[in-house]
C-alpha cells in the first residue's frame, strides 16, 4: 500500500462520516462541522489524485492542488456565512434549531 | 538518522494521541481547549520531524504559519469566556 | 473594436466589476452601478447572441493564452446565447422594478438593504453568465458557488425569523449540494487529468469512475435545483424573500445548477449515462410536476402557491434526459421544447412573482382568500398575472404552450407516451391552481376592495411588460430552434 | 510496513478518529475543539501528500481561521443548546446506507486505480519560467487558472456582504460584535503586542516565497487577518465600523486591481488575464500584494460578523 492510498481511503471515510452527520444532525451548527469534514474529504481526495500524478520534478500535479486552495477558501466563506445566518436565527427566535416546515407545507 | 527522526515523528503522534483523549474526555472546555493546544505543539513537532527526515518542502514555513495560528485559536476561545 | 470572443470575458467580468465597484462606491452609487450594468450586459448578451445567430458557429475564448487542459476556455453555444438573452431580459426587468423599493434617497446614510440588493443582483448575474459560459467543470463550481452566495443573503434581506430560517436551511442544501458536485470533479480530474468540458467528451469512457462522479454530481445539483424529492428548501426560501429577489431566484437562479446539469449529461459526459438513468431522472421530474402542482393547489398564501408551482415546472424541465438525448428530429425538437420551457418558465415566474409582490403591496397581504374583486382595483396587475398563468397552463399562445407543445410531441414521436399523460395532468393542474386565484379575482366580491397602497403606473408596467414577452414567445414556430442548435450538432458529430 | 507508513497510518487513525468524535460529541463545542486538531492533523497529511501550500491553506484558514468562527459561535450559542431529537431510524438507516454507498464507492475507486494519474505537472512546470515564478501551485492560482482565482475573490466579497447583510436596519454602517472588547486580560494584552510584529513578517515573507516555494497571497493574507483579530481581540483596537471608507477601499482594492490587471491583457497578443512576459514577475508579485491586503481585511471581517452596534 502506498501513502496515497492510504490517505485515499482516509478520503473515502471522512466523506461518508461528513455526509451521514450532515444529513442526521439535528443541529445546524453541527451539520455545518459536519460539511466542514465532507469538505475536507473532498479537498484530500483532490490531493491524492495530485500525489498520483507527480511529474516534472514536483511532489504533486499543481492543478488539483490550486484548485483544492480555492476550494478551502470557498469552504470557509460558507462556513462564516451559515454561522451568521444561524447567530441571528438564535438572536431572532431564541433556537438553536431549524424548525421543521408547518405541516401544511409539507407532503 | 532518517529512520530516528520518523520514530520520533511516530512516538510524538502516539503521544498526541494520548492527549487527544484529554479533548475528547474534558471535562472541562477548558481541558479540552488546553489539550488541542498541546496538540498543536505535538503536531508541529511531528510536522518538523517528519518534514526533515522525507525533506518535503516548505515543512518549516508550514509550522510557522501552524505556531502562529494555533496561538490565535487559544485567544479567541479565551476571549469567548468559554473558560467555564 | 472588440474581438467578438471577448464579449464572452466581458459579460462575465462586468457584473463581477459591478459587485467591486458598488461595494467601493457605497449608498445611491450601488443603484447607479446596477443600471449600468445592466444596460451593459443587456449589449453584451445581445452582441454574442447576434454573432452565433449571424455566423451559425459557436464562440471560444481562452483565458490568458493558456489553451485547455492547462487553462480555461470561455464558450457560447446556441444554448449560452438563449440564456444570456432570458437573463439579461429577466435581470434588466427586475433591476428596474426593484429600483421604486431599493432607493438610497439623496443625502441619507446609506440603508442596508439597497445596498445588499443591488449587490447581490449583480453577483446573481455574474454566477448565471459563468454557468451559461464557462467550458470547465472547476470554474462551474466557482459560478455555482457565485450563485449559493449572492442568492442566500436575498432570501433573508428582509430579516424577519422565517426568512432567516429559510435561508439557512438553503444554504445547507446549497452546500451539500456543491460539495457532492467538487467530489465528481475530483474523480473525473483523476480519470482523465482535465475538467475542460470539450477534452472530457473526447476522453470519457462509461467506466465506473464516470458512473460515480456523474451519480455524485447529479444528486449534488438536484439538490440545487430542488428536484423533488429535494425541493423540502425551495418554497420558504422562494415565498419568504421580497418580489424582486423570489422573481430572480425562481426565474433563474435554479436554473443555473439546471444547465450544469446539462452541461454535464450532454455536453461533458455524452451517452455515459444509460437510458435508465435518462428515464429515472423524468420520474422524479414527473414527480415533481405531480406533488408541486398538488401542493401548488393546497396553499392560502400566494407566494407560497407560485413557489410550488416552480416546484413543479422545474419537472418538465427534465424530460430533456430521456428525450433529447440522441440525434434525430424527435430529439432536436425535445431540446427546443425543454429548453423553451426553461426561458418560458423563466420569464412567466418573474412577472407572476413580482405581480404577487404589488398585490401584496396593495392588499397588504397575499392570502388568496382575500381577493375577490382584485381584478377591478388592479385590472393591471391581474392581466398580466393571469397572462404568465397561461404560460405555465401551457395555453395557446405562450411561450409555455410551445415548449409542452414540441415536449408532448416529442415524447409520442418517440414512443414514450407517458411523459405526455404527466405533461397533462400537469397542465390541468397548473390550470387549477391558477384559477383558483383568477376566479375570485375576477368574478367581483361583494364590497369594493380596499387597497393599502398605490401601486405605481411604471412598475405595473413593467410586470405587464414581461408578461406579455412570455406570451410573445408563444409566436415561435413549432419546430427545433437553429440558434439552439449552434455548436451542438458539431460537438454530437465530433463524439459519435 | 515501512516507518514513514507507519507514521502516515498513525495519522490517517487519528484524523479519523477525531472526525468520528467531531459527529459523535453530545454537545458542540467539544466538537468544534475536535474539529481544531483534527485541521492541524489534515495539514501534516497534506505535507505528506507533497502539498506544502495547501497545507499552509489548511494550517491558516481551514483549521485556524475556520475554528475561530466556530468556537466563537459554539461559545455563544451555548446556553442555548437543547438536545434536539436526532431523526426516526429509518431515516438514519436510509443515511447511513448513502453515505456508506459513497464511502464504498470511493474507497473501491481509489484501491483500483493504481500507478500514476494523467498529470498537468509536466505542462505547469514548463510555462514557469515564462512568468518568471517558480512554484507551479502559484502559477496556477494566478496564471493558468486565474479566472477561477478572479471569481472566487468575487465570492469572498459577496460572502462579506451576506453577512454585513445579517445586520439590523438601525445598526447598519455600524462596527461588528456586540460590544467593544476591555483590554483588560494582562497575558492577552503581552501577546496581542508581541505576536503580531512577528505574524506580519511571517506574513510577508509567505507572501514573498509564494513565488518560488510554498505560500502565497491567500496564506499571507489569512495570517495578517489572524494577527489583526487579535489585536481586536485582546480589546487594543475596537472592530472598525463597515461605513468606514477604508473598509470599503482595502476590501475592493485587491479584487479591483486583479479586473484592472486583466483587462489590460486586451492589449495583450494572449488577452485577458495574460501578463507581458518582461515584467509578469513582478506586475504578478504587485497583483499578490494588494491582493493580500484585501484577503487579509476580509477574512478578518467575515470571522468579525455583521455589524451589532452603532459606530
Amino acid at each position: 500500500m502506498t501513502p496515497a492510498t492510504l490517505y485515499g481511503l482516509c478520503s473515502a471515510v471522512l466523506v461518508g462520516a461528513g455526509l451521514y452527520g450532515a444529513l442526521v444532525n439535528p443541529q445546524p451548527l453541527r451539520k455545518i462541522l459536519a460539511l466542514n469534514l465532507l469538505g475536507s474529504g473532498t479537498f484530500l481526495l483532490f490531493g491524492v489524485i495530485a500525489r498520483r500524478g507527480a511529474a516534472a520534478g514536483l511532489g504533486g500535479d499543481p492543478v488539483p492542488q490550486a484548485m483544492v486552495i480555492t476550494g478551502i477558501v470557498v469552504a470557509f466563506s460558507a462556513t462564516a456565512l451559515a454561522v451568521a445566518l444561524l447567530l441571528r436565527v438564535y438572536q431572532e427566535t431564541g433556537r438553536t434549531t431549524l424548525e421543521q416546515p408547518a405541516p401544511k407545507d409539507v407532503v | 538518522m532518517t529512520e530516528f527522526l520518523l520514530a520520533a515523528s511516530v512516538f510524538i503522534l502516539l503521544m498526541v494521541a494520548v492527549g487527544l483523549l484529554r479533548v475528547l474526555r474534558g471535562p472541562a472546555d477548558i481541558d479540552r481547549m488546553m489539550a488541542a493546544q498541546l496538540l498543536g505543539t505535538g503536531g508541529i513537532a511531528a510536522l518538523l520531524l517528519l518534514g526533515t527526515a522525507t525533506a518535503l518542502p516548505g515543512a518549516v514555513d508550514v509550522a510557522l504559519t501552524l505556531a502562529l495560528l494555533a496561538a490565535f485559536a487559544a485567544v479567541m476561545f479565551v476571549h469567548s469566556g468559554g473558560s467555564s | 473594436m472588440i474581438a467578438p470572443a471577448a464579449l464572452l470575458v466581458l459579460a462575465i467580468i462586468l457584473p463581477a466589476a459591478g459587485v467591486v465597484l458598488a461595494l467601493a462606491a457605497g449608498g445611491r452609487g450601488a443603484e447607479r452601478v446596477a443600471m449600468a450594468v445592466i444596460a451593459g450586459g443587456a449589449a453584451i448578451a445581445l452582441a454574442i447572441a447576434g454573432t452565433l445567430w449571424s455566423t451559425g458557429a459557436p464562440l471560444s475564448y481562452i483565458i490568458g493564452g493558456w489553451a485547455p487542459p492547462l487553462g480555461i476556455a470561455l464558450r457560447a453555444d446556441g444554448l449560452s446565447a438563449f440564456m444570456l438573452l432570458t437573463s439579461a431580459l429577466v435581470i434588466g426587468a427586475i433591476g428596474l422594478f426593484a429600483r421604486a423599493t431599493y432607493v438610497q434617497p439623496a443625502g441619507t446614510p446609506e440603508r442596508r438593504a439597497p445596498l445588499v440588493f443591488w449587490i447581490m443582483l449583480m453577483g446573481v448575474w455574474t454566477g448565471l453568465n459563468a454557468v451559461w459560459l464557462a467550458g470547465d467543470l472547476f470554474s462551474l463550481y466557482v459560478a455555482l458557488e457565485l450563485l449559493t452566495f449572492s442568492a442566500v443573503p436575498l432570501v433573508s434581506l428582509e430579516g424577519k425569523p422565517e426568512t432567516l430560517a429559510a435561508a439557512l436551511r438553503y444554504m445547507l442544501f446549497a452546500l451539500i449540494g456543491s460539495i457532492l458536485y467538487l467530489l465528481g470533479c475530483a474523480l473525473l480530474y483523476g480519470g482523465y487529468g482535465t475538467l475542460d468540458i470539450v477534452l472530457l467528451s473526447r476522453l470519457a469512457r462509461p467506466e465506473p469512475v464516470v458512473f460515480v462522479a456523474l451519480a455524485l454530481m447529479t444528486a449534488g445539483l438536484a439538490a440545487k435545483t430542488a428536484l423533488f424529492p429535494l425541493h423540502l428548501w425551495l418554497p420558504p426560501a422562494h415565498a419568504g424573500a421580497p418580489a424582486a429577489a423570489s422573481a430572480l431566484l425562481s426565474a433563474l437562479v435554479v436554473k443555473g445548477s439546471f444547465i450544469l446539469m446539462v452541461r454535464l449529461w450532454f455536453d461533458s459526459l455524452p451517452g455515459i449515462a444509460g437510458d435508465g438513468a435518462a428515464q429515472f431522472m423524468a420520474a422524479l421530474g414527473s414527480a415533481a410536476i405531480i406533488v408541486g402542482s398538488v401542493l401548488a393547489l393546497r396553499q392560502e398564501r400566494l407566494k407560497l402557491m407560485i413557489a410550488y408551482s416552480t416546484v413543479a415546472q422545474i419537472g418538465y424541465l427534465f424530460f430533456l434526459f430521456p428525450l433529447a438525448g440522441a440525434a434525430g428530429d424527435w430529439e432536436r425538437l425535445a431540446w427546443t421544447g425543454g429548453i423553451m420551457q426553461l426561458v418560458a418558465h423563466a420569464v412567466a415566474k418573474a412577472a407572476m412573482f413580482m405581480a404577487a409582490g404589488l398585490i401584496g403591496e396593495a392588499l397588504g397581504h397575499d392570502r388568496i382568500a382575500g381577493f375577490a374583486g382584485l381584478g377591478r382595483a388592479l385590472p393591471v396587475v391581474m392581466f398580466a398575472f393571469g397572462l404568465a398563468g397561461m404560460s405555465l397552463m401551457g395555453l395557446p399562445p405562450s411561450g409555455g404552450f410551445v415548449a409542452k407543445a414540441m415536449l408532448l410531441t416529442a415524447s409520442i414521436g418517440e414512443g414514450q407516451w407517458w411523459w405526455a399523460v404527466v405533461i397533462m395532468i400537469g397542465g390541468l393542474l397548473a390550470a387549477g391552481y391558477m384559477f383558483r386565484v383568477l376566479t375570485p379575482a375576477l368574478a367581483g366580491g361583494a364590497a369594493p376592495v380596499i387597497l393599502a397602497a398605490r401601486i405605481s403606473r411604471p412598475r405595473q408596467a413593467i410586470v405587464l411588460g414581461l408578461a406579455i414577452c412570455a406570451l410573445l414567445l408563444g409566436l415561435m414556430p413549432l419546430r427545433p430552434s437553429a440558434l439552439l442548435e449552434v455548436g451542438r450538432t458539431t460537438q454530437a458529430a465530433e463524439v459519435r | 510496513m515501512s516507518l514513514a507508513l507507519l507514521a502516515d497510518a498513525a495519522l490517517v487513525l487519528l484524523v479519523l478518529g477525531l472526525a468520528f468524535w467531531i459527529n459523535a460529541a453530545s454537545r458542540a463545542f467539544p466538537a468544534v475543539v475536535g474539529y481544531v486538531a483534527f485541521g492541524l492533523l489534515l495539514a501534516l497529511a497534506w505535507l505528506r501528500l507533497s502539498a506544502g501550500d495547501v497545507a499552509m491553506t489548511e494550517a491558516a484558514v481551514g483549521s485556524g481561521v475556520t475554528g475561530a468562527v466556530l468556537i466563537a459561535a459554539s461559545v455563544r450559542l451555548r446556553s442555548a443548546e437543547t438536545e434536539a431529537p436526532p431523526p426516526a431510524l429509518p431515516l438514519r438507516l436510509l443515511a447511513l446506507l448513502l453515505s456508506g454507498l459513497v464511502t464504498a464507492a470511493l474507497a473501491g475507486l481509489v484501491l483500483w486505480t493504481t500507478g500514476p494519474a494523467p498529470s498537468l505537472a509536466d505542462q505547469a512546470v514548463q510555462h514557469l519560467p515564462g512568468l518568471g515564478m517558480g512554484n507551479a501551485v502559484t502559477g496556477v492560482l494566478i496564471a493558468y487558472r486565474a479566472l477561477d482565482t478572479l471569481l472566487e475573490k468575487v465570492v469572498l466579497l459577496l460572502a462579506l456582504m451576506g453577512i454585513w447583510s445579517l445586520a439590523k436596519d438601525r445598526y447598519w454602517g455600524g462596527i461588528p460584535g456586540p460590544s467593544r472588547i476591555q483590554p483588560t486580560n494582562g497575558a492577552l494584552i503581552l501577546l496581542a503586542r508581541l505576536l503580531p510584529p512577528i505574524g506580519i513578517v511571517v506574513a510577508v515573507y509567505i507572501l514573498w516565497v509564494g513565488a518560488t516555494d510554498p505560500g502565497g497571497a491567500f496564506q499571507g493574507g489569512a495570517i495578517l487577518a489572524a494577527m489583526w483579530l487579535l489585536v481586536m481581540l485582546a480589546g487594543l483596537r475596537d472592530a472598525p465600523a463597515i461605513s468606514r471608507p477604508w473598509v470599503r477601499l482595502c476590501v475592493t482594492v485587491g479584487p479591483a486591481a486583479f479586473i484592472a490587471v486583466g483587462l489590460t491583457g486586451f492589449a495583450l497578443p494572449n488577452g485577458f488575464l495574460s501578463y507581458p512576459d518582461s515584467i509578469a514577475k513582478p506586475l504578478i508579485i504587485a497583483v499578490e500584494s494588494v491582493l493580500t491586503l484585501s484577503i487579509a481585511v476580509i477574512l478578518g471581517l467575515l470571522v468579525a460578523g455583521p455589524p451589532e452596534r452603532q459606530p
